[in-house]
């Protein structure tokens, strides 16, 4: 591990991503700034990776820079890739940056208050991140803190996140999505045909049916040995998400959607975090509070902290099956503008 | 120059973030609001990772040698867990928010056949 | 069992919201009722809570049964239920209990065939509020305020044509409104190690002067200021409620900007305690002054309104003045009349948007001028409205009175002379607009009991939404009169006690 | 001063309301619902009538219905000045339901449950007033009185019907919200208590500047008495049909206001307070005094019976306010004397002129010419009105301005004595005339004088019997003066 702060490599890392951010916000042309904005993220994972937070980098790669460039994507698809910047209105985004410049000056007041960098007692490394170290061993029975920290310790904060990721999915699809008596009225397609069309290059489809499998074999193992290596339920959810829509993209929508039909992707998003609050629920039932996996030592195999064990993979996987059914979802709705026809 | 290294973490979080915000606020392309947005909350995200680095931290998942005599753990060995899972869900929030965005921004589109703002204020007055 | 009742008023509609989503599939009827039933238990579990927290204090329950340990503090999440949040819980359950009775049929009407998912969003929109009110952790607060923004940005998107302009606007301000609180989070949580609200707010008095703990705190209060569109803020609110559909603006306007400005509450007097509300007083006379302001402005626009729901809309943004400024005027009767109108406010606007949207049911829109004879056509829905804008302008025996006499009563003793007129300003407006209405509806149209005259039809709104307009309205009569009890025993002792008169 | 715990004062307000319930139920039948107006009047006068003779000899009825703030709640106490009012408004309220009845069903006018569901309202409002403890429960009923009273200005729903009732919310609803409510929340919040006390509520350190912002404010928060530049909404408002201009506008709104003043400048400043701060009672008098001369100075003008009785009435509550700002035994017992006295004749007034319209059609004095001959019951009605009005002897209202002048001979302010006479010479000035042209003068209008006729006898029985109320309160006057006596010996000290 790179003992920190080799000061260089992280400076040069910084300022690219500042450099990127710039970039990406001013580029004309709508698409070329997606790229950057990937570009960005990945630049993130990397200064993440650097300062010790690995779980997080993976995340980010896999869900920032990989899914979110996807959306984007698709959303230009569907749209217009090129801005037409309209001359004047100088003087509000003037006004704006010197209100913005005034915030900035306001947070950097705060900066001698900090504790300094990488200072291993500060309050935050000090107070209460100690316990989950200690005691992570002897309560879960998890050596990767941050899975027994996400899915136990605060496993409340994850049930919520992945009701965020299940609202932003049937979110996008009531607005999105065109119920059919208009379709069938045969309404025109507002959004113009794309120029552009994928086609069947071949080489992209054979090494796409080559890749896919491998891809969910890797998805599963990262959701399955969360508890040893940096991963778990987000990240092996959105890698067997972009599997699927790795094949939506290589073949078409239609490919994708004879195999997984609109029904059952939806039931399952749901069927996720169903899983993840009736877990809690049965601790509950069990004489504990709410989402106490050791109350579960009667059901699950071993005693309190394997049942604790259990209960985060358990949790795990409807994570897993939210992510990466919510991901697919969104991902066809957006690629389709709701239509679910033909799409990117 | 050893105080503004170590601090130089913080002033790229707030150029960041300044970068998003204004973005939010001043740019009139629905697009570019978005991805704004999207800076803006990985600034956010960089400064609470920044809290919880540790110099010469490891990852924080236990080595096979301490799992059996859990007494041998050295806290300031591994890096600071909390953080990160705050994290985790920060970014998961900020692709759920961004997604949201796109399918308005597309819904919006289709009606006005156009991202700028002040075109789609135009169309809606008329 | 009563020790698990904090978390059932979270699963409540969390599970509701769930399975709806599952019917919505298999069979659509049943997913309202799905939805009623799962708020039905939140709001009995709400209640019996009221009545333990008036006598045996707050209660504390640790999730994954992660307790406080020696020297770090609480480790897992804690949900607390206190003086301070258990009247908001009980009036964010019941309300919106009763709004997901009244919208049955203005679904079935302004959303025919779009509506699969609307019941489930609506029961998630609340689930996020009431985790809001109920969370003892402000991260966790975070994650609950990005459910409920999600569900209110997907329900305001529900809406035609300039709905979805208004839904983006929206949800740029939210989620930088919600980034700026994460970041204020982030300074806190620098500062203090821990992100549990009891345990921040022992540690924070030793660390006063801290410049840290000042930015996170002015971050925390532009974040709930852009949450509860207060002045600055405020562009969003009127597109946003005005062109969501009714039975959104319904859910919407009552409780999202009443639990934002709860946050604001929390933050101030729980995490940062009193007294450092009152060694800030730079800030607390900027508040005081954008209070007033926004009161003013908010009532001239809405004077110049011609559709209802925009009028009701600039309300709610006048309304937000009232809480802000009592809870900035930080004595005794001013915070009392903060807190008191934070559940008030939420009973009255739900009882406004609720007159309104029978109008809307019927009449098919809402421009002021097209009201001719409204009074006639719908006598009992025009009563009710009639009654809730009384409250608003605040006749005595109904709510909106005393929330303002103690919020009076605070300024003027803090000698807050500007406030006092804005408050008096805002009552006399909204009385002109009643009056302007009852003009309209009443006298601009020759009586049909005079012989000779057209016959008016009776056009009353449907049974199911009348009851819950016509319980809501006598509500806030019920609300009026038991003020004083709720004052006396619950409200006071969530005062903090370093406010002596 | 003992108190008698009863629940009878919540029973007296409530009779009226369970009659406007009733009246609301028996729309289709009016002579049902006549007959149920009397029985609650008389149920009412029965159960005041019963408090008399406790009140007279000092003891209170007192009742807490609830408590609405800390250490306020929604209470009544029953006192002389209470009772008094209460009386005096319900005594009328009968006189001017006949007279409705008959002035209102020739007419064919429509919605009238509706007129007298609201009428039975405002009146039990007014009682409300009366009877409250303390400044909450009098805001209560005076709002309520507000309310219920618009109903009945609009009443006609023509165009300058609405015009009327539109000023008179502005006026009215707009001074109580902008002025008596901050007012009264400052006073809460300086002493902590709401109850008129007889010592007055106020530590006596507190400013005086307060105090005269407080006192401006409540003088013109009250806006329903009418002091001068908040008086417009009383000619406004004379576009109510008569009756309602008759017993609200002379009797029960505008007294209501001059009963809050007057529970104010006594309960909550107490008598001594405004006796020994000079700048407090000369305030009160200047500006009843200008009201005073200013109204009558203008009923001169008006040609219109009804706004030259309005404006008549606006200088005759002046003279009540006049009286308490004195600050003296006989003063105050004078301005409560007056309540009754110009209650009866103004209340006459109104009715002949209701009367005389119904009669001939005739608005303005300038038609009225000689009709006298043709109308002679209705014009000798008015004639004894007129004189209990501007106080000469065969009337009751000699007695109250008699107390009224001697009270303000031996205060501080002895101009005052000099602003009563020249008011009561303008009074005859605008009253004499008219009665003398009404009987001697040949007729200006033929065609309106031809067509006269006495009005049916629903609207001169009325008339007769306020008129002859007039007269009898004269003789009696030893018996109200034991009310007034009562309530001053309460208030006053010294």
């Amino acid at each position: 591990m790179s003992t920190l702060p080799i000061w260089q490599f992280d400076v040069l890392l910084l300022v690219l991503v500042v450099l990127f951010a710039v970039v990406a916000l001013s580029i004309r042309n709508l698409m070329g700034a997606a790229i950057v904005f990937g570009a960005y993220s990945f630049m993130m994972c990397l200064i993440w990776a650097g300062m010790g937070a690995v779980d997080v980098a993976f995340t980010e790669a896999a869900v920032g820079a990989g899914v979110s460039t996807v959306f984007v994507v698709s959303t230009l698809y569907n749209t217009s890739a090129t801005m037409r910047s309209r001359p004047g209105g100088l003087a509000f985004k003037l006004f704006i940056g010197v209100v913005v410049t005034i915030a900035g000056a306001f947070l950097l007041s705060a900066l001698p208050d900090f504790p300094k960098w990488g200072a291993s007692d500060s309050p935050v490394n000090a107070k209460v991140a100690p316990y989950y170290i200690l005691n992570t061993i002897a309560d879960t029975h998890v050596p990767n803190v941050v899975t027994s920290v996400l899915a136990d310790y605060r496993g409340f904060d994850t049930l919520l996140e992945t009701t965020v990721v299940f609202i932003a999915c049937i979110a996008i699809y009531s607005i999105l999505r065109v119920d059919k008596a208009k379709l069938e009225t045969g309404e025109p397609a507002a959004a113009p045909v794309p120029r552009y069309d994928p086609g069947d290059s071949l080489i992209v489809r054979q090494a796409s049916r080559f890749m896919v499998p491998f891809m969910q074999l890797f998805a599963l193992y990262v959701i399955a040995h969360g508890h040893y290596s940096p991963g778990g339920g987000f990240q092996g959810g959105v890698i067997l998400g972009a599997s699927l829509i790795l094949l939506a993209i290589s073949f078409d929508l239609k490919f994708l959607l004879r195999q997984w039909s609109e029904k059952t992707l939806m039931l399952l998003v749901a069927a996720g975090v169903f899983l993840y609050a009736a877990v809690g629920l049965a601790c509950v039932f069990m004489g504990g509070n709410y989402l106490d996996y050791s109350f579960l030592d009667s059901v699950l195999p071993g005693e309190r902290d394997m049942a604790r064990s259990h209960g985060i993979l358990l949790v795990e996987i409807g994570v897993g099956i939210t992510v990466m059914f919510s991901m697919i979802a969104i991902h066809i709705n957006l690629a389709s503008n709701g239509r679910f026809d033909r799409g990117l | 120059m050893e105080k503004l290294i170590a601090n130089f973490n913080y002033v790229i979080v707030v150029i960041l973030m300044m970068i998003g915000l204004w973005a939010m606020l001043a740019q009139k392309n629905l697009i570019k609001k978005c991805i704004g947005m999207a800076i803006f909350q990985t600034g956010i995200i960089l400064f609470f990772i920044s809290i919880g680095a540790k110099n010469e931290a490891k990852v924080p998942i236990l080595s096979k040698s301490v799992v059996e005599n859990s007494s041998a753990i050295i806290v300031n060995d591994y890096g600071n867990p909390l953080t990160q899972i705050l994290m985790l869900t920060a970014i998961v929030v900020g692709v759920a928010t961004l997604g949201v965005g796109l399918a308005l921004a597309q819904k919006i589109y289709q009606q006005h056949s156009s991202f700028d703002e002040d075109e789609i204020l135009e169309n809606q007055r008329k | 069992m009563t020790v698990q009742l904090p978390i059932v008023i979270i699963l409540g509609p969390l599970l509701g919201a769930v399975l709806a989503a599952f019917t919505g599939w298999f069979r659509p009827r049943l997913s309202h009722p799905l939805v009623v039933i799962g708020l039905a238990i939140s709001f009995a579990a709400a209640l019996k809570l009221v009545f333990i927290v008036a006598d045996a204090g707050a209660q504390k329950y640790w999730l994954g049964g992660w307790g406080p340990k020696q020297g770090h503090g609480v480790v897992g999440i804690q949900i607390t239920v206190d003086y301070l949040n258990t009247l908001l819980l009980a009036a964010v359950s019941g309300i919106a209990l009763l709004t997901s009775v009244y919208t049955r049929r203005l679904v079935d009407t302004e959303l025919a065939g779009r509506q699969r998912y609307f019941y489930a969003l609506f029961s998630l929109l609340v689930t996020g509020l009431l985790g809001i009110t109920i969370t003892g952790d402000i991260f966790n607060l975070y994650v609950f305020m990005e459910i409920a923004a999600l569900s209110s940005y997907a329900l305001i998107a529900y809406g035609r044509g300039r709905a979805y302009m208004a839904a983006f606007n929206y949800l740029i301000m939210g989620t930088m409104g919600a980034c700026l609180y994460l970041l204020g989070v982030g300074f806190i949580f620098a500062k203090s190690g821990t992100l549990n609200i009891d345990d921040v707010s022992a540690i924070i008095p030793a660390l006063r002067q801290s410049q840290a703990l000042f930015v996170g705190f002015v971050l925390i209060l532009l974040g709930a200021w852009a949450k509860m569109a207060f002045f600055p803020f405020h562009g969003w609110l009127p597109n946003a409620y005005a062109h969501a559909p009714t039975a959104s603006a319904a859910i919407l306007a009552p409780l999202a900007t009443k639990v934002a400005v709860y946050t604001m509450l929390r933050i101030m007097f729980t995490v940062y305690s009193i007294d450092y509300i009152i060694h800030s007083p730079g800030i607390q006379s900027l508040a005081l002054y954008l209070s007033s302001l926004a009161i003013v402005i908010a009532s001239f626009f809405s004077l110049t309104q011609t559709n209802l729901k925009k009028l009701a809309s600039y309300f709610v943004l006048s309304e937000i003045g009232y809480m802000v400024g009592g809870a900035w005027l930080a004595n005794k009767p001013g915070l009392t009349g903060a807190m008191v109108h934070v559940v008030a406010d939420a009973a009255m606007t739900s009882a406004l948007f609720m007159a309104i949207g029978c109008i809307v049911y019927r009449l098919g829109q809402a421009q002021l001028d097209d009201l001719k004879g409204v009074f006639f056509k719908m006598p009992v829905t025009m009563a009710a409205f009639v009654v809730t804008m009384a409250a608003l302008i605040g006749v005595p025996p109904t709510c909106g009175f005393f929330s303002k006499w103690y919020l009076i009563q605070g300024a003027a003793q803090a000698g807050v002379w500007h406030f006092i007129a804005a408050l008096l300003l805002s009552s006399l407006v909204k009385a002109i607009i009643l009056f302007r209405i009852i003009e309209i509806g009443y006298n601009r149209v020759p009586h049909p009991a005079i012989e000779g005259n057209p016959a008016i039809p009776r056009n009353e709104a449907p049974l199911s939404m009348l009851i819950p307009t016509v319980a809501m309205s006598l509500g806030l009569i019920a609300l009026g009169l038991a003020t004083n009890t709720l004052v006396n025993t619950i409200i006071a002792n969530a005062v903090p006690t370093a406010l002596t008169q | 001063m003992d108190t008698i715990h009863s629940f009878t004062p919540v029973w007296v307000i409530l009779t009226s309301s369970v009659a406007a319930l009733l009246i609301a139920l028996l729309g289709r039948w009016p002579n049902l619902r006549e007959s149920c107006i009397f029985a609650a009047a008389a149920i009412k006068l029965g159960l005041l009538l019963s408090l008399a003779p406790a009140v007279l000899d000092g003891k209170l009825y007192e009742f807490e219905v609830m408590e609405l703030l800390p250490n306020v709640g929604l209470a009544f106490k029953v006192d002389a000045l209470g009772l008094l009012f209460a009386l005096v408004s319900v005594s009328l309220w009968i006189p001017t339901t006949i007279f409705s009845m008959g002035f209102l069903r020739p007419l064919k006018r429509h919605a009238q449950t509706r007129f007298f569901f609201f009428f039975a309202i405002a009146i039990s409002s007014a009682v409300g007033v009366a009877f409250s403890a303390n400044l909450l429960t009098l805001f209560i009923f005076y709002e309520a009185l507000s309310l219920s009273t618009y109903p009945l200005v609009t009443h006609h729903q023509d165009d300058d019907a609405i015009k009327g009732g539109r000023k008179y919310l502005t006026y009215l609803l707009g001074t109580s919200i902008a002025l008596a409510l901050p007012a009264m929340i400052i006073v809460y919040q300086q002493t902590g208590s709401l109850d008129f006390a007889n010592g007055g509520v106020f530590a006596d350190g507190t400013s005086t500047t307060l105090l005269v912002v407080l006192l401006v404010m409540f003088l013109f928060g009250f806006a329903k008495a009418a002091l001068m530049p908040f008086h417009a909404w009383l000619p406004g408002a004379m576009v109510a049909p008569a009756p309602v201009s008759a017993l609200l506008h002379a009797v029960a709104v505008v007294k209501v206001g001059v009963f809050s003043i007057i529970r104010v400048l006594t309960g909550i400043f107490g008598v001594d307070l405004l006796a020994n701060t000079p700048s407090l009672s000369t305030i009160v008098c200047v500006l009843a005094g200008f009201t005073l001369i200013v109204a009558s100075l203008i009923a001169l003008t008006q040609d219109n019976i009804k706004s030259r009785l309005a404006y008549s009435t606006i200088g005759q509550l002046s003279y009540i306010i006049l009286g308490v700002g004195l600050a003296t035994k006989s003063g105050i017992a004078g301005a409560t004397l007056h309540i009754p006295m110009h209650a009866f004749g103004k209340i006459t007034l109104f009715l002949c002129a209701g009367a005389i319209y119904q009669a001939c059609g005739a608005k303005c004095i300038s038609q009225m010419h000689g009709i006298g001959r043709k109308i002679p019951l209705t014009m000798t009605a008015f004639f004894i009105g007129s004189l209990c009005v501007i106080g000469l002897p065969p009337t009751g209202g000699f007695v109250s301005k008699w107390y009224l002048l001697t009270g303000s001979l031996n205060s501080g302010q002895q101009w005052a004595f000099a602003v009563f006479l020249t008011s009561s010479l303008l009074n005859a000035a605008y009253f004499l005339p008219f009665v003398y042209k009404a009987f001697f003068s040949s007729p200006s209008d033929e065609a309106k004088w031809e067509s006269a006729k006495e009005p049916p006898l629903l609207t001169v029985v009325p008339v007769l019997i306020t008129a002859m109320g007039c007269v009898l309160l004269f003789f009696f006057s030893g018996k109200l003066y034991q009310f007034a006596d009562k309530f001053v010996e309460l208030y006053v000290s010294k």
